[in-house]
């Protein structure tokens, strides 16, 4: 059907399709990470988690959804009311905005920038103003003060973050996200293993960009009610749900195109054979997982109590049974949509594997304090995160001007970086004199 | 020296290093250390100093009689480069830092370091219970590095360094108990009285290096020879003059003499070593080293004999009325001094050396002896407190009795021979020296056993409380006493039959055949023993010196002998029979005993005549910087000062100021009119930059509109 | 046509909301308007191929410069000002003079004659960035370097001019 | 194709109302913005410029000039801090220190 688009616009189609498709996907996605956190944190603390709406809380996230877009809408008198209306569409528009050059498969996606990566930083460094405004507007002590300090964390640490992401750039040699997947390809190593200590920075400083524990200052409850949503509430307050959770995927692709190799697929070099057929092991593991998670569902139909859930609990596993076959599938489709549907499986994979990660982290560690927290991001993580980038520029240079053995160069670059950590972290005992932008009032 | 010096003659620099060390040690960590440490440390270095010359002296003795000198050159000391000499000449002044060891030197390295031992010794027992042990001990040490620089230098400058290091340890020893007024006065007076003597000496290096161009010994007498200067030539003679001057300073000979009894303040062991034995004596070793130039001044040699003798019979009459055992000691001192001048006078050097050394002996024994005794007594020093000690400290009693013999003349003990031998010459030379001689000798015995017999004999005048601690000392003192009595003994049989002259000959020797001074100038000095036959005359000189002991010289002997024993026995005879005698002769013969017994009044007279001279110069000189330079040259220049500072604030704040405050006027009145424009506000700043560029923009337009048209 | 329409869009975006940061009353209504004035001028930017210089201004102006200008109006607590007179007592004759100044620049840009030559359009390399990193790594080295002891010399000015206690 | 007049128009207003801004306006902050304004209108010059003669110079003359207007944002934010702190106002013409 494609004769039926008139010329002028074909370029454009694929791009809009892809968008729509992410709009649309996004929210769900946003609330079943939610039960997933959930889920996670009840188990963590040796609890079931929600279990009531739908089989294992399955229907959970529509549920609070329809809450809060039922919830009714609240607007404080003293308030700015321009800003407190466009605060959470700005932070929810550049979270989606990021999206456009988030490369989620080989084809899979909106539009290959050249300057994608930078892109995507600039775009998700603007999503702070959504914040900033909205907790100013709301004209309240508690949501100016988690502005104030989401402000200065945000700026700190995006420094600390994109020195991070410096490391495996170098590696790259590009900034078009595409190509940076594909020099891991080329290459045959995914950077995490070349640069770790640049992983470890972003990984950090990308926990304190998303406000998420330990460092989430701006809406600690304990301190200020909730930071800079104090004021808000039903669908906005969802907004900035949304563009949290957002930005959390976002960065997670961010790490996971630099560090994890994007779309590849692990361990490339095995080519073990799915008994005598053409088919390689590790390509069909994504059918053979979903058809596990499918049987597993259908296993458990039947214990369900009521019967909506065992209905429920069906349409999961004929969910995941469909998606196993499409899988299949793909395996003797042309090699490119074979690429295409995989690369996006395993990357959603390593996405996930990186939030399990932000999971595991904020139920692990106790929150910071202010100047705790800005210490750690000018005092520890920035120098570190800049010998890193020299030691990997070191690295580089080494090999390709002077041929030397490219482990070698980067094992003792690693060493000498983690001498550094160290020192800094000795270093870092000394107190240091509070961040001037930190105090506001 | 060419040939290679045998291990102890290459190693003689190394003699006064020693005790250098040491004295290094005690005057920077002394304070630290015990007195065990001090005591092995400082008697140790001299040891080994003493071993050191004893070697030294085998050695040398081992050479040829004729090249008995070892010159050890350890490096140019003063190159002080080029000048003219009197007669014109260019000469280049070399000091060098040199030692050189002839029988001279050996002789004296050997007085001084076997008898310093022997005090140092001496001195562990008698300083035992004095505060500033290590202080003294330093400087005793430092006495010795210099005295051994003295006695081993090769050059006049190198020996004025240990003749000035001699006379500051003296000074500081002097004044060890600086506490005492008295003991730092005499110090203070033995070192400027030394200064004057010590001006004499450096004016005649001075002209010794003007008129010969060099100041090594070695090179005197060549530079003698080569000059060929006339008996008497009357330069030579000043130099001996000055030289002598020095001496007498040094050895406290008339008139210089006035500081050395004082300086019987000081420790008895530094009055034995320094005062006795060792540093008078440099007066005697330098005119001895110098010979050369003396032979050759006889004038110089008739006043050193002259002085010497009248030193030696005026310095014995103080003594006959002292009653300080110390003083007693020092008057004979100075009057053996005179003896040993006498002789250098009469040109016998050796004998003179010999006197000195034999007198080294039992003067040092005599002072130990002394020290000893008033250890015994507890402090106490009048002879009129003492009396019949010989039974309480017998060992002491022995020795001195034996010193008082050596130094009376009686045979066959050490005095006898030198003295003899001094007398001999004397007597050769002209009668009345040797008759002033030989009542020395006479008085000498009587007053030396008028000490014996008031300090050991006769019934005890010793206060009670001091009466029953009288103690004999300990074995760190007796022991050196003995040694020295035994050396007193035997000591002068090494003169017997002219052996001591032989062993010096080389150094010094006189053509005996020609009479009295009329000899042509001989130069004892390396010069010429390299010349063959200069070799030649020199050894037919040697036999020469043989005494063929005439009838005469038997007679002199017997007359010396005869009146030392009429001095013992008149002395027996006033203190011991008739104790009530010396007051009455005192009475009957009033004035000429206070004369003698306030010492001629020399001291008053010294005072009156240069001492108040001195301070009222002074006085003076304080005056005239008071009054003229400060009056008139600085406040006058500081009021003038004043007048021009006025002067010049006044052109200054008129004119200077005047100019700037106009300017500054000006600028003010400018400043008024356009301050309306500084309102102190950004924006109308920025405002008139606007304004200004709209302007620059419109004259471009207005180019633009005369280009195109 | 299409470039076109995205650069009067962006140019008319930038002059309005030019105009509004320069009169509106509230400060942070002013550095929003400034905001998006910055982000418009950052699509001409992307209009005019260089996206390299799009993602600096966006990166530095609007996400850091920006944010510091908020961040001290929210120090510096404004509801005071917001209610007092907001032009100075110079405002008609300065906003006559400088519209006088613009009609001339206006002036010299219209009538002037040869004040800009046409060369002909040149087509940019497809790699911006490098061709950036390029330039200012070899040829702009020395301007860089002053660059950036310029910033450090500004970050201590900031830190002890802002310093509670200095 | 847009012709290169149309960069100087819209940079040309966008530097007018920069001037006017600083000219006219009692606030502090606002005046800085408004310098931020007039050089953001001479980078669309420079980049303009650098697209019509096809070299990126123009372009590495914006970067620069981005990097001063953050040095002087910073810069000129603190010393407004501490005269807020100082004076507790904003207003330009209250800053009158100099004034005869």
């Amino acid at each position: 059907m494609m004769h039926l688009i008139p010329p002028a616009i074909v370029p454009y189609v694929l791009p809009v399709v892809y968008a729509l498709v992410i709009v649309a996907v996004l929210p769900l996605m946003a609330g079943y990470i939610v039960l997933l956190e959930r889920k996670v944190m009840a188990d963590m603390q040796a609890r079931l988690g929600p279990m009531r709406v739908g089989p294992h809380g399955l229907l959970q996230p529509i549920a609070d959804a329809v809450k809060l877009l039922l919830k009714e809408d609240i607007v404080p008198r003293e308030a700015d009311r321009l800003m407190f209306y466009v605060a959470p569409l700005v932070s929810v528009t550049m979270a989606l905005l990021a999206y456009a050059a988030m490369p989620f498969g080989p084809a899979f996606q909106i539009a290959d920038l050249n300057v994608g990566l930078l892109f995507i930083l600039a775009v998700s460094s603007l999503g702070i103003y959504g914040i900033v405004l909205g907790g100013w507007a709301s004209n309240s002590h508690y949501s100016l003060l988690g502005a104030l300090r989401s402000a200065a964390q945000l700026v700190s640490y995006e420094t600390a973050a994109g020195l991070g992401l410096v490391s495996g750039l170098l590696l790259a040699g590009s900034l078009s996200m595409k190509d940076i997947v594909q020099a891991q390809a080329d290459q045959g190593v995914w950077f995490i293993l070349v640069a770790p200590i640049g992983f470890f920075v972003y990984l950090v400083g990308s926990i304190a960009e998303t406000n998420r524990a330990p460092f989430d200052l701006p809406e600690a409850e304990s301190e200020l009610v909730a930071g800079y949503m104090t004021e808000y509430s039903g669908f906005r307050w969802s907004l900035y749900f949304l563009a949290e959770y957002a930005n959390m995927i976002i960065v997670a692709g961010i790490a996971t195109t630099l560090f994890l190799g994007g779309w590849l697929r692990p361990f490339p070099r095995i080519h073990e054979h799915l008994f005598g057929t053409s088919v390689e092991l590790l390509d069909a593991l994504p059918s053979l997982i979903f058809l596990a998670i499918g049987l597993y569902c259908f296993r458990l139909t039947p214990r369900q109590p009521v019967q909506i859930q065992k209905f429920v609990m069906a349409a999961a596993g004929g969910l995941c049974l469909l998606l196993a076959g499409a899988m299949a599938a793909s395996l003797f489709a042309p090699p490119t949509v074979m690429q295409g549907v995989h690369g996006g499986f395993w990357f959603m994979v390593k996405v996930m594997a990186y939030l399990y990660a932000f999971l595991w982290i904020r139920f692990t560690f106790p929150r910071y304090r202010f100047d705790q927290l800005m210490r750690l991001g000018w005092r520890f993580l920035i120098p570190l995160a800049l010998v890193n980038v020299i030691g990997v520029g070191t690295a580089i240079v080494l090999q390709q001007q002077w041929g030397w053995n490219p482990r070698v160069t980067e094992l003792v670059t690693l060493a000498a970086t983690i001498g550094v950590a160290i020192w800094l972290a000795s270093e870092d005992e000394k107190p240091v004199a509070a961040v001037v932008a930190a105090d506001g009032e | 020296m060419n040939a290679p010096l045998p291990y102890f003659l290459d190693h003689i620099w190394l003699i006064p290093l020693f005790p250098l060390a040491t004295a290094a040690v005690m005057l920077f960590y002394g304070r630290r250390l015990k007195n065990s440490m001090v005591n092995y440390l400082c008697v140790g270095s001299v040891f080994l100093s003493f071993i050191y010359s004893f070697g030294a002296f085998l050695q040398l003795t081992a050479m040829p009689a004729a090249e008995r000198t070892a010159i050890k050159i350890l490096f140019e000391w003063i190159p002080a480069g080029p000048y003219h000499m009197l007669n014109g000449r260019i000469s280049n002044f070399l000091a060098d830092w040199g030692f050189q060891l002839d029988p001279l030197s050996a002789v004296m390295i050997l007085v001084v370091t076997g008898v310093g031992f022997l005090i140092h010794v001496y001195s562990t027992g008698y300083m035992a219970h004095e505060g500033g042990y290590y202080r003294f001990f330093g400087y005793l040490n430092l006495f010795m590095f210099s005295m051994l620089m003295l006695v081993l230098a090769n050059n006049l400058l190198l020996l004025f360094v240990g003749w000035e290091g001699v006379g500051t340890c003296s000074y500081l020893l002097i004044g060890f108990y600086f506490h005492k007024k008295s003991a730092s006065d005499a110090g203070k007076k033995a070192f400027i009285v030394n200064r004057i003597g010590d001006a004499g000496f450096l004016l005649g290096i001075f002209l010794t290096s003007a008129l010969l161009g060099t100041i090594r010994f070695a090179e005197i007498g060549p530079a003698l020879a080569a000059g060929h200067f006339a008996l008497g030539d009357p330069r030579i003679v000043a130099i001996a003059l000055l030289f002598f001057v020095g001496a007498t300073g040094k050895s406290a000979q008339i008139p210089l003499y006035v500081w050395l009894p004082d300086a019987m303040e000081g420790p008895t062991p530094v009055s034995a070593l320094i005062h006795a034995a060792t540093m008078v004596t440099a007066g005697v070793y330098m005119v001895t080293r110098t010979n050369a130039i003396y032979q050759l001044a006889p004038a110089a040699m008739a006043v050193v004999a002259v002085i010497g003798a009248v030193t030696a019979i005026f310095a014995a009459s103080m003594g006959v009325v002292q009653n300080d055992i110390k003083k007693v000691l020092a008057y004979s001192t100075i009057s053996q001094l005179g003896y040993m001048f006498l002789a250098l006078g009469v040109g016998a050097f050796a004998a003179g050396i010999f006197h000195l050394m034999t007198h080294a002996f039992f003067k040092g024994l005599l002072f130990l002896a002394a020290g000893s005794v008033i250890h015994a007594l507890s402090g106490e020093q009048d002879m009129q407190k003492m009396g019949a000690l010989s039974g309480k400290i017998r060992k002491t009693y022995f020795t001195m009795l034996i010193a008082t013999l050596a130094i009376a003349g009686v045979p066959p003990l050490a005095g006898f021979f030198s003295k003899d031998e001094i007398l001999g010459h004397a007597f050769r030379h002209s009668h009345l020296l040797w008759f002033i001689g030989w009542v020395t000798a006479g008085m000498t015995a009587f007053y030396m056993s008028r000490l014996l017999f008031l300090t050991f004999h006769g019934q005890s005048r010793v206060d009670h409380e001091v009466e029953h601690h009288i103690h004999e000392s300990p074995n760190s003192m007796l022991v050196p006493l003995m040694i020295l009595a035994v050396l007193s003994i035997i000591g002068g049989w090494i003169g017997v039959g002219g052996r001591f002259e032989h062993f010096l000959a080389p150094v010094v020797h006189i053509q005996r055949h020609t009479e009295g001074f009329q000899h042509v100038p001989l130069l004892g000095q390396e010069g010429v023993l390299h010349s063959e036959e200069a070799r030649k005359g020199l050894e037919q000189d040697l036999e020469a010196t043989t005494p063929a002991a005439p009838a005469e010289e038997l007679i002199l002997m017997g007359a010396s002998v005869a009146i030392a024993f009429a001095g013992i026995a008149l002395a027996w005879f006033l203190y011991l029979k008739r104790t009530d005698l010396p007051a009455k002769i005192a009475k009957s013969l009033n004035g000429f005993y206070d004369l003698v017994f306030h010492k001629y009044y020399v001291d008053e007279l010294y005072d009156a005549m240069f001492v108040n001279r001195a301070k009222d110069l002074g006085l003076a000189l304080g005056a005239f910087d008071r009054n003229v330079i400060d009056g008139a040259g600085v406040n006058g220049a500081g009021w003038l000062t004043r007048f021009v500072s006025k002067v010049s604030m006044w052109w200054d704040t008129w004119i200077v100021d005047g100019s700037v405050r106009l300017g500054s006027f000006f600028v003010y009145c400018l400043g008024f009119v356009s301050k309306f424009l500084e309102t102190g506000y950004v924006q109308n700043y920025m405002l008139l930059i606007v304004v200004g560029l709209i302007g620059v923009l419109a004259y471009y337009f207005y180019l633009a509109h005369h280009v195109i048209h | 046509m299409f470039s076109q329409a995205v650069f009067y869009f962006f140019a008319a975006l930038a002059v309005t909301s030019a105009i509004l940061m320069v009169t509106r009353r509230n400060i942070i209504h002013g550095a929003v308007f400034l905001i998006t004035t910055l982000l418009a001028t950052a699509g001409i930017f992307l209009q005019l191929d260089a996206e390299f210089l799009f993602v600096v201004q966006i990166i530095l102006y609007v996400g850091g410069i920006m944010v510091l200008f908020v961040f001290v109006i929210m120090l510096v607590n404004l509801d005071v000002s917001m209610r007092l007179v907001q032009f100075n007592h110079q405002r008609f004759v300065a906003g006559a003079l400088a519209l006088v100044l613009g009609a001339q620049v206006f002036l010299a840009l219209k009538v002037g004659p040869g004040v800009m030559p046409h060369p002909a359009q040149q087509i940019m390399s497809p790699k911006n960035t490098e061709a950036v990193g390029d330039a200012l790594f070899t040829h702009y080295m020395l301007p860089f370097e002053i660059a950036s002891i310029l910033l450090l010399v500004a970050m201590i000015g900031a830190v002890v001019m802002a310093k509670r206690r200095v | 194709m847009i012709s290169p007049e149309h960069y100087l128009m819209l940079s040309l207003a966008l530097f007018t109302i920069g001037v006017i801004g600083v000219l006219t306006r009692r606030n502090v902050i606002i005046i800085l913005m408004s310098i931020e304004l007039i050089l953001n209108a001479v980078n669309i010059n420079l980049v303009a410029f650098s697209r019509l003669y096809g070299d990126v110079n123009g372009q590495v003359f914006a970067i620069f000039i981005i990097t001063d207007a953050a040095a002087e944002a910073a810069v000129g934010l603190g010393i407004i801090l501490a005269f807020f702190r100082n004076r507790e106002t904003l207003l330009a013409d209250e800053m009158d220190l100099l004034k005869w």
